[in-house]
């Protein structure tokens, strides 16, 4: 008996439904983007911008990922090249079905958000999760008051959605991007530099900033933001850790009472102060 | 008893039951042997299936017990005479590891003859026939193994 | 997913006989990962080459199974095929389905059942393939030979000429070796000395050869092409770069001991060299011996040196030499006849060694060519000699033949009718082997010409009787208790290994056998070279030779060497071992399992919590791996595989095989 | 009270066995532990099973649903699972804690496990009074009556020689009824519990752990710790899990089976980097989440005082001990 | 307090107060008197809590491979099996000599502590199964001897009877015996983390790729599991018999244990593990003359 996408869904929170890899795109050598749907083009499901998804090729594993992006049938996610189900999903090709299950998680604060000039910062694949609100907030640009993305990567090409960083974005009303790397390189004449160093060099007045990437940027950046006055509770970014239910039973991503998947991945600095530092 | 259990009772008990063998086989001496043993068109029961290592010493005994979980009905691994080994020494390495092998196997209720251990030079062609043309018949004796394996 | 190519060869109807094909190739584009599978007439054919290169073209694929002969048979033609398409060569697998499978199972069902089974194990297994390349070690052009006797000086000759540097390591004051203690030579009876001296003393002037006299190996470290050896330099108590060999020193010497040259039958002084030809002709003082370094008086020597050359104060001094290649020609001892009850023990002073005899015979031994009883110098007149002693017995020698036994005997026993004309020769023996170019007939002539008396059997006893012995032994060809009354027993005692020999082995880093002596990597097909790359074997340290057997082993050596010498660099197997670091313990077992030395343990730092911490994991030398695979079995925690045939790649093979 | 002599234990359950799947605690020779009834086994009074109950609800390797590939589409289907009604007998008062404890994880917070769900609702609980508490129990100092279970649809007191059956749940009434011509109605008097061996002082625990997340208690608390699975395994209470997957050529099945945040691997994430590197880092989590963590989000202690991990733990690390040393800790 | 334990106090305090160790391994009691866990101490006044009895079973050397970063040398007590784990580490290069102050206990043999559950004295206790066939009761290898050797009292243990019993079996009833014992297994891996011949950095069982043991928990994995451990310990086993007391399960590990080491000792002659730092496991080597059984 096969059972049909809405059947599972009520059933069993834990059954993925089945679903297709209808493009991907190569984003940096290690980053792919992937497109996916329904088995009938569908999107799978309607996440808030920063929820996740558990993403399996059965055969091979399941993990969770953030939802960096969705279409009107579809949703999108830019996976790393890191461990065994990762390194199978860089080798396939288009037409893949694979499961899926979510959304999980908490989202960003859209209605926080809403009429405040916002600030993103991201660091290397780290934009992908922040890059579904940066969407959300692009396709919705009235709700929203000035909207800034500082970004960095190791080098030109491990930069991330470069069509949305020189292309569609800057010609947003009312965006500014900003794009360095860590090291100078032949070709590139925009800002070189680490992301931390940018930011405090691009002065910001306080606003409420949404940021992810490497846990040492993130380290660096917070104090950054610290000295610029930034307030805890404006400061916004989404954690990852190892899950494997995603609807908070399974108990490895606990960071002291919260599970990561069902209360996380989105907190801000104020809800992170309160938790063990143990992520 | 599981489903696959009762399935491999009952396949045991038809007579075009094949038993599934795999041997380990030295690229320097086996492996050779067993060329020789298609050149000079020696026949033996098509039950065989030969895996290459490069040496008896690389046949890591996990490799042994992961096979009967799959379903492997026996499991032979063969290399060079001791003193012949292209290696030097591989073969002694294998001898006292499966030496310990085949015992534990037993004492966990194996049958002995579904793993054996031989030495089969890159000239005995005929020693290879010889030898599993025996241990299909042996295993065919035995019916299909259930022991170690997965029957999730 | 990969995208694996299949590609099965009919090989004319080899194959195709007894195997479909045609099914085998479309059952294997079901399995996994697998985009394209075909059959061909011949694969390896040019034809056959070229639908692969199109097909990995058109359909990218990134790995290829060929289904066809055995790999023993036709791999490296694929693997060029896969470079030639711009592939790496390694990332192919074949199915042998001509050799294992059509050739010997006439059922086509059951045939091509198997066909499709060994297919879908190597596609399992090329899915884990991984690009394997080779890399290189740099080869430093000095060779190094331990050892200077004629095998040792040999080698060094033939190095030399080479146009290479070769160091030649004698423990001895001299080289020459056990040569120099041989009368004459065997079938020949040309003088010993005669062909000796002239290649000892090439060697010696040899612009491309140092001779490291009076000097041991302390050390080996490194591997091939890249040998760090530490040489000991004993203190040879005379300044060699003074001594001009004039000889006043032993001769006012006033210490005369046993002299080991003569085996005991003559003497020495306390400064000497071994024999008169010494190469090179410089004295060392037996300090154990000397007067001055036992009681702090007498420097006669000292005094009476014409150029000040003896110098008391000297010390052994240590150098290390980078090798790229290693000969290590070491030699033989002799049997020790004193476990032989029947023999005597060892303690009638007239029941003499066959190469003790060598000595007696020579013009320049102890005895000034005489033969005299070692009792009471008087001329034998009855000579007894016997062989295997120590040879051919399991129980109180050894198992092996000593092979230079017959011959030596064959020619003790003409020189002894040639010198002593009313003498008697008698040879108890239990075969004669003589196969060797005109081995056979100089025996015969020993026979029939000299009258050399040959009874086959054992001797039982041997005792003394007055100034006679008495040798007791049975004749099996007549069947009957002989006896024999004799002047002089010689017994022809086994070679065995030098009683360092396992010393040095593991110091230099390579195998012996259960007589110590040196194992070739081959006993057919490389029998010069040791397992470890190289370190090749001359003479009679690997097993005993005659002398023209040690010389062709040591210009083989030397050809090794050449060969190994005249690279700049040496391509190493991508086929080796690789050790995942943080997993790896440095338990240190596959060390001792590793039949090449190819694994050390290596230091390395790593942050833990903040810190940073030391540990030891092992390190493959991929000089020296020749990928065997037998460290990742000793490996528990699988930090190490062999890469081609990993832990990863058996696996999925066995899975495969068996879903 | 309905009573029935302990002699005719085996004619109820065998009774009940017509009905009902029923599972008893038996002990042999090596464990002790719920199976399910059968004629001839005997259900042991004495002391509580080495196992765990809960893996009638949320067994150690559970098949998910099973999967299908051909090339590159994948096909998924959920395996159907009959869930006959249940009736385990003799949960003791802690065990009948860790059930509670388990719903919470399971069925509330946002998601119901469906898996733990339908075997949980199926399920009648008889629950079997302590009058004797083995050396490791301390459930008491948690606060539970070893008499009187919270949650059980029947509560059973050991009257000596016979057993005494009162239902505490509409549906308890009705299993009672159903069964009423076995038992006796006679007026009878439980027996009380002995005292304990083991107490701890659980009052405060929470609120100071609160505050002691860098507190060096876990150096010393986690030394001597191997880092096994046995506590956690053992725990009635304990319910992580991981999800992995059996393969077989082109088909295979998804399961889930028990987890332990002991082992290192448990929070390795896939690009090397572990938020709980070394044992004290778990050490540390394990008893934060039973004595802090758990209470935070649900409300109660995720210990049962059952002692089970006291009295396997191969180096003797003994919770009551520990939570003695945290009431006594400065901070 | 029994002199042992005096004496055991009176070398701690003086080691620790003079400064020549800065850590000191023994046991101490806990709320169970049959129980005798293991105790870290580094302070002077700690030394009270150090005791020796019949329930000292925790083997102390499998913590050094915590602290081989400990600054400073460890005063680590241990029995004769004990002693023997110790040789075994500096054999696999897991510990260092130089850092550790050794001392030696001579072992009077142990009493089964799950026996003592319900009971009130060691009097009523049986002695430990694991203790039975020990022929090194007395440490190999020490700095110091706390006390008097002990005289070596093997009894045919019941391991002994079973091996025998197992030995006479079909191997279809062999089978079916180990089948009960497996499937009991719950994975908890005490067997493996106390063991200390299982002291791998990242054990082969833990390791995702390549999948040597799934998670899944039944009968065949849980037999790989048992038979890899068995030949991973296979010549390194020195036989203190602490998988089998730690197993939750009661899984006769021992019977297996023993029976592959009597099996070595028959074919390639005795070499019981971690009596001589220079020999090397048995199947670490190989003698050229070992049983020909593979002709």
């Amino acid at each position: 008996m096969s059972v049909s996408t809405a059947d599972i869904k009520r059933i069993n929170p834990l059954i993925p439904i089945r679903g297709k890899i209808t493009k991907i795109v190569q984003e940096t050598p290690d980053v792919k983007t992937f497109h996916v749907t329904t088995l009938d083009g569908q999107k799978p499901f309607i996440p808030l911008p920063g929820q996740l998804a558990m993403f399996s090729i059965p055969q091979v594993g399941e993990a969770m990922f953030s939802i960096t992006s969705q279409g009107p049938h579809h949703l999108e996610m830019s996976i790393k090249e890191v461990g065994q189900l990762t390194r199978f999903l860089h080798e396939v090709e288009e037409g893949q079905e694979c499961g899926i299950r979510g959304p999980y998680g908490n989202g960003f604060p859209i209605d926080y958000c809403k009429g405040k000039d916002l600030l993103f910062i991201g660091g290397g694949i780290g934009l992908a999760p922040v890059r579904s609100l940066i969407n959300y907030c692009v396709e919705n640009r009235k709700d929203f008051g000035k909207l800034t993305v500082v970004y960095g990567a190791r080098s030109y090409a491990d930069l991330v959605f470069k069509e949305d960083l020189f292309e569609n974005w800057p010609k947003m009303e009312n965006m500014e991007v900003f794009v360095t790397i860590d090291r100078p390189e032949e070709g590139w004449n925009g800002h070189v530099g680490f992301v931390p160093a940018y930011v405090e060099e691009l002065n910001f007045s306080p606003m409420v900033t949404i940021t992810c990437g490497p846990p040492i940027m993130i380290k660096f950046v917070l104090q950054s933001l610290a000295k610029m006055g930034f307030n805890d509770k404006d400061v916004i970014t989404t954690l990852e850790m190892r899950m494997k239910c995603g609807i908070g039973k399974c108990g490895r991503c606990n960071i002291g009472s919260c599970y990561v998947c069902l209360d996380g991945p989105v907190f801000t600095l104020e809800q992170l102060k309160l938790l063990p530092p143990e992520y | 008893m599981s489903i696959e259990a009762v399935k491999a009772d009952k396949a045991a008990s038809q007579e075009n039951w094949e038993p599934k063998i795999l041997v380990f086989a030295c690229n320097w001496c086996t492996y050779a042997g067993a060329d020789l043993a298609g050149l000079s068109r020696l026949q033996y029961p098509p039950n065989v299936r030969i895996l290459r290592v490069p040496c008896s010493g690389r046949v890591n005994p996990q490799f042994v017990i992961r096979a009967f979980q799959k379903g492997i009905d026996g499991v032979l691994v063969a290399g060079c005479h001791p003193g012949d080994c292209h290696y030097a020494t591989g073969n002694y390495f294998t001898r006292r590891r499966y030496l310990v092998m085949q015992r534990l196997l037993e004492f966990m209720g194996m049958d002995p003859a579904r793993f054996q251990a031989r030495w089969i030079s890159g000239s005995e062609g005929p020693k290879f026939q010889q030898v599993v043309t025996q241990l299909t018949q042996d295993i065919k004796a035995l019916g299909p193994n259930r022991k170690l394996r997965d029957m999730e | 997913m990969k995208r694996v190519g299949v590609f099965i060869c009919h090989c004319g109807t080899n194959i195709a006989h007894t195997v479909d094909c045609e099914k085998v190739a479309k059952t294997a584009a079901e399995f996994p990962h697998v985009v394209f599978s075909t059959d061909y007439k011949y694969m390896c054919s040019e034809p056959g080459q070229m639908v692969i290169k199109n097909a990995i073209k058109e359909h990218k694929l990134d790995r290829i199974v060929v289904a066809s002969c055995s790999p023993r048979m036709h791999e490296p033609t694929f693997r060029k095929c896969m470079e030639s398409a711009g592939l790496n060569p390694y990332l192919m697998e074949m199915a042998n389905i001509r050799e294992h499978c059509s050739w010997v199972h006439p059922d086509k069902e059951k045939g091509t059942e198997k066909a499709i089974d060994l297919v879908k194990m190597a596609v399992a297994k090329v899915v884990k393939n991984t690009p394997l390349t080779r890399s290189s070690i740099p080869i430093h052009k000095r060779a190094l030979v331990i050892g200077g006797g004629i095998a040792g000086i040999q080698a060094a000759l033939d190095i030399a000429d080479a146009g290479y540097v070769v160091d030649i390591v004698e423990k001895e004051p001299s080289i020459g070796g056990r040569m120099a203690q041989v009368d004459k030579t065997f079938p020949t009876l040309d003088c010993s000395a005669c062909i000796l001296t002239p290649k000892m003393v090439d060697a010696a002037q040899h612009p491309n050869i140092n001779l490291v006299t009076y000097s041991e190996i302390e050390k080996v470290e490194g591997y091939v092409g890249n040998f760090e050896v530490t040489i000991r330099h004993k203190a040879r108590s005379v300044d060699v770069s003074k001594c001009t060999g004039c000889g006043t020193c032993w001769e006012k010497c006033p210490t005369k001991v046993a002299s080991e040259f003569e085996l005991g039958l003559g003497t020495r002084k306390a400064i000497y060299t071994p024999f008169p030809q010494a190469v090179p002709n410089k004295p060392v003082i037996d300090r154990d011996n000397c007067r001055y370094f036992k009681t702090g008086k007498c420097m006669v020597c000292q005094k009476l040196c014409p150029t000040g050359a003896v110098d008391y104060t000297q010390e052994d001094q240590l150098e290390t030499i980078r090798y790229g290649a290693i000969v290590v020609a070491t030699g033989f001892d002799l049997f020790d006849h004193s476990v032989y009850g029947e023999y005597g023990y060892g303690k009638y002073p007239d029941v003499i060694t066959g190469l003790q005899f060598e000595r007696l015979i020579n013009a320049s031994g102890p005895t000034a060519g005489k033969i005299k009883r070692p009792s009471d110098h008087k001329e034998p007149k009855t000579i007894v000699f016997i062989k295997c002693v120590g040879s051919r017995d399991e129980a109180k020698g050894k198992p092996y033949c000593s092979k230079t036994c017959c011959m030596y005997t064959a020619k003790h026993a003409t020189l002894v009718k040639e010198k002593i004309k009313d003498s008697q020769a008698i040879v108890f023996y239990m075969d004669v082997r003589t196969p060797g170019k005109n081995y056979e007939e100089f025996y015969q002539r020993a026979v029939d010409e000299y009258g050399v008396q040959y009874v086959r059997g054992r001797v039982s006893k041997i005792y003394q009787k007055g100034d006679k012995l008495i040798v007791k032994g049975e004749d099996t060809l007549l069947g009957k208790q002989v006896e024999v009354e004799a002047d002089m027993v010689v017994l022809a005692t086994a070679m065995v290994a030098r009683s360092d020999a396992g010393d040095l082995a593991r110091k230099v880093g390579f195998s012996y056998d259960q007589h110590d002596f040196f194992t070739e990597a081959h006993p057919k097909l490389r029998p010069v070279e040791t397992h470890t790359a190289g370190v090749y074997l001359a003479g009679a340290c690997q097993g005993p030779k005659d002398i023209p057997d040690s010389v062709s082993q040591a210009s083989a050596a030397a050809a090794k060497v050449c060969g190994l010498l005249s690279k700049n660099e040496m391509a190493t197997e991508p086929i080796i071992s690789a050790v995942n670091e943080s997993i790896c313990s440095g338990c240190g077992l596959c060390i001792s399992i590793c039949p090449y030395k190819a694994i050390d343990l290596k230091t390395i730092t790593e942050r833990v919590h903040g810190k940073m911490l030391e540990r030891q994991v092992a390190a493959v030398n991929s000089g020296l791996c020749q990928g065997c695979g037998a460290c990742t079995v000793a490996c528990r925690s699988s930090a190490l595989n062999l890469r081609g045939f990993t832990n990863e790649q058996i696996l999925a093979e066995v899975d495969a095989l068996c879903l | 009270m309905k009573t029935i002599v302990k002699s005719r234990l085996a004619e109820l359950l065998q009774t009940m066995a017509q009905d009902f799947r029923v599972l008893v605690p038996v002990k042999s020779e090596t464990v002790s532990q719920f199976v399910p009834w059968q004629e001839g086994l005997t259900v042991n009074l004495e002391g509580n099973t080495v196992l765990p109950p809960k893996d009638i609800f949320f067994p150690q390797t559970e098949k998910m649903y099973k999967f299908k590939v051909k090339g590159s589409s994948v096909d998924i289907e959920e395996f159907a699972e009959d869930v006959q009604k249940q009736v385990i007998f003799g949960i003791r008062s802690c065990d009948m804690q860790s059930i509670d404890c388990l719903d919470k994880v399971f069925l509330t917070k946002g998601y119901e496990d469906t898996f733990y769900k339908t075997k949980r609702d199926k399920t009648l609980l008889v629950a079997l009074a302590c009058t004797k508490p083995q050396d490791t129990c301390f459930c008491e100092s948690l606060g539970l009556n070893p008499l009187e279970a919270s949650g059980a649809d029947i509560q059973v007191y050991d009257l000596g020689d016979a057993l005494g059956f009162v239902a505490k749940t509409p549906e308890g009434e009705e299993l009672l009824a159903k069964y009423a011509s076995l038992f006796t109605e006679v007026n009878a008097v439980p027996q009380k519990v002995e005292g304990f061996n083991l107490k701890a002082e659980v009052a405060g625990i929470p609120e100071k752990l609160a505050k002691m997340f860098d507190h060096p208690i876990w150096d010393e608390v986690s030394q001597k710790c191997l880092g096994c699975g046995a506590c956690a395994y053992l725990c009635p209470t304990c319910h992580c899990f991981d999800i992995s997957g059996n393969v077989k050529a082109d088909q295979g099945y998804k399961f889930r089976c028990w987890d332990c945040c002991m082992f290192s691997e448990y929070t390795r994430m896939a690009g090397g980097h572990n938020p709980r590197p070394s044992k004290k880092e778990r050490v540390r989590n394990r008893f934060m989440h039973k004595l802090y963590y758990f209470q935070e989000r649900y409300g109660q202690l995720l210990c049962t005082g059952c002692g089970r991990c006291i009295a396997k733990c191969p180096v003797g690390m003994d919770i009551t001990a520990i939570i003695e040393k945290i009431k006594e800790a400065e901070v | 307090m029994n002199q042992h334990t005096v004496k055991m106090r009176e070398l701690a305090r003086e080691l620790l107060s003079s400064g020549q160790v800065s850590l000191v391994l023994g046991w101490e009691k806990g709320n169970l008197w049959y129980k005798s866990p293991p105790v870290f101490i580094s302070r002077v006044e700690d030394v009270e809590k150090l005791i020796f009895d019949e329930f000292c079973h925790n083997n102390l050397a499998k913590y050094l491979m915590d602290l081989v970063h400990h600054s400073g040398k460890i005063a680590v007590f241990v029995k004769g099996c004990d002693s023997r784990a110790i040789n075994r580490l500096l054999q696999d290069n897991q510990i260092k000599r130089e850092k550790l102050y050794i001392i030696g206990v001579p072992c009077p043999g142990l009493k089964d502590p799950d026996d003592a559950v319900g009971k009130k004295q060691g009097a009523e206790v049986k002695n430990s199964a694991k203790c039975a066939t020990c022929s090194y009761p007395n440490p190999v290898v020490y700095d110091a001897l706390l006390w008097e050797t002990v005289p070596v009292n093997t009894t045919k243990a019941p391991v002994e009877e079973l091996i025998a019993k197992l030995d006479s079996m079909t191997p279809d009833e062999r089978y079916a015996y180990w089948t009960e014992q497996f499937s009991r297994c719950i994975r908890c891996f005490a067997c493996r983390n106390v063991c200390p011949a299982c002291n791998c950095r990242e054990c082969c069982f833990d390791q995702a790729e390549p999948d040597w043991l799934g998670k899944a928990n039944n009968l065949s994995e849980n037999q790989f599991m048992q038979m890899t451990r068995a030949m991973h310990v296979a010549g390194r086993c020195i036989e203190c018999g602490e998988c089998e007391r730690v197993c939750p399960m009661n899984i006769p590990l021992m019977a297996i244990n023993k029976k592959v080491a009597r099996d070595i000792a028959e074919l390639f002659g005795e070499c019981a593990a971690g009596l001589d730092l220079e020999k090397r496991p048995p199947l670490g080597h190989f003698d050229l003359n070992d049983p020909e059984k593979f002709m």
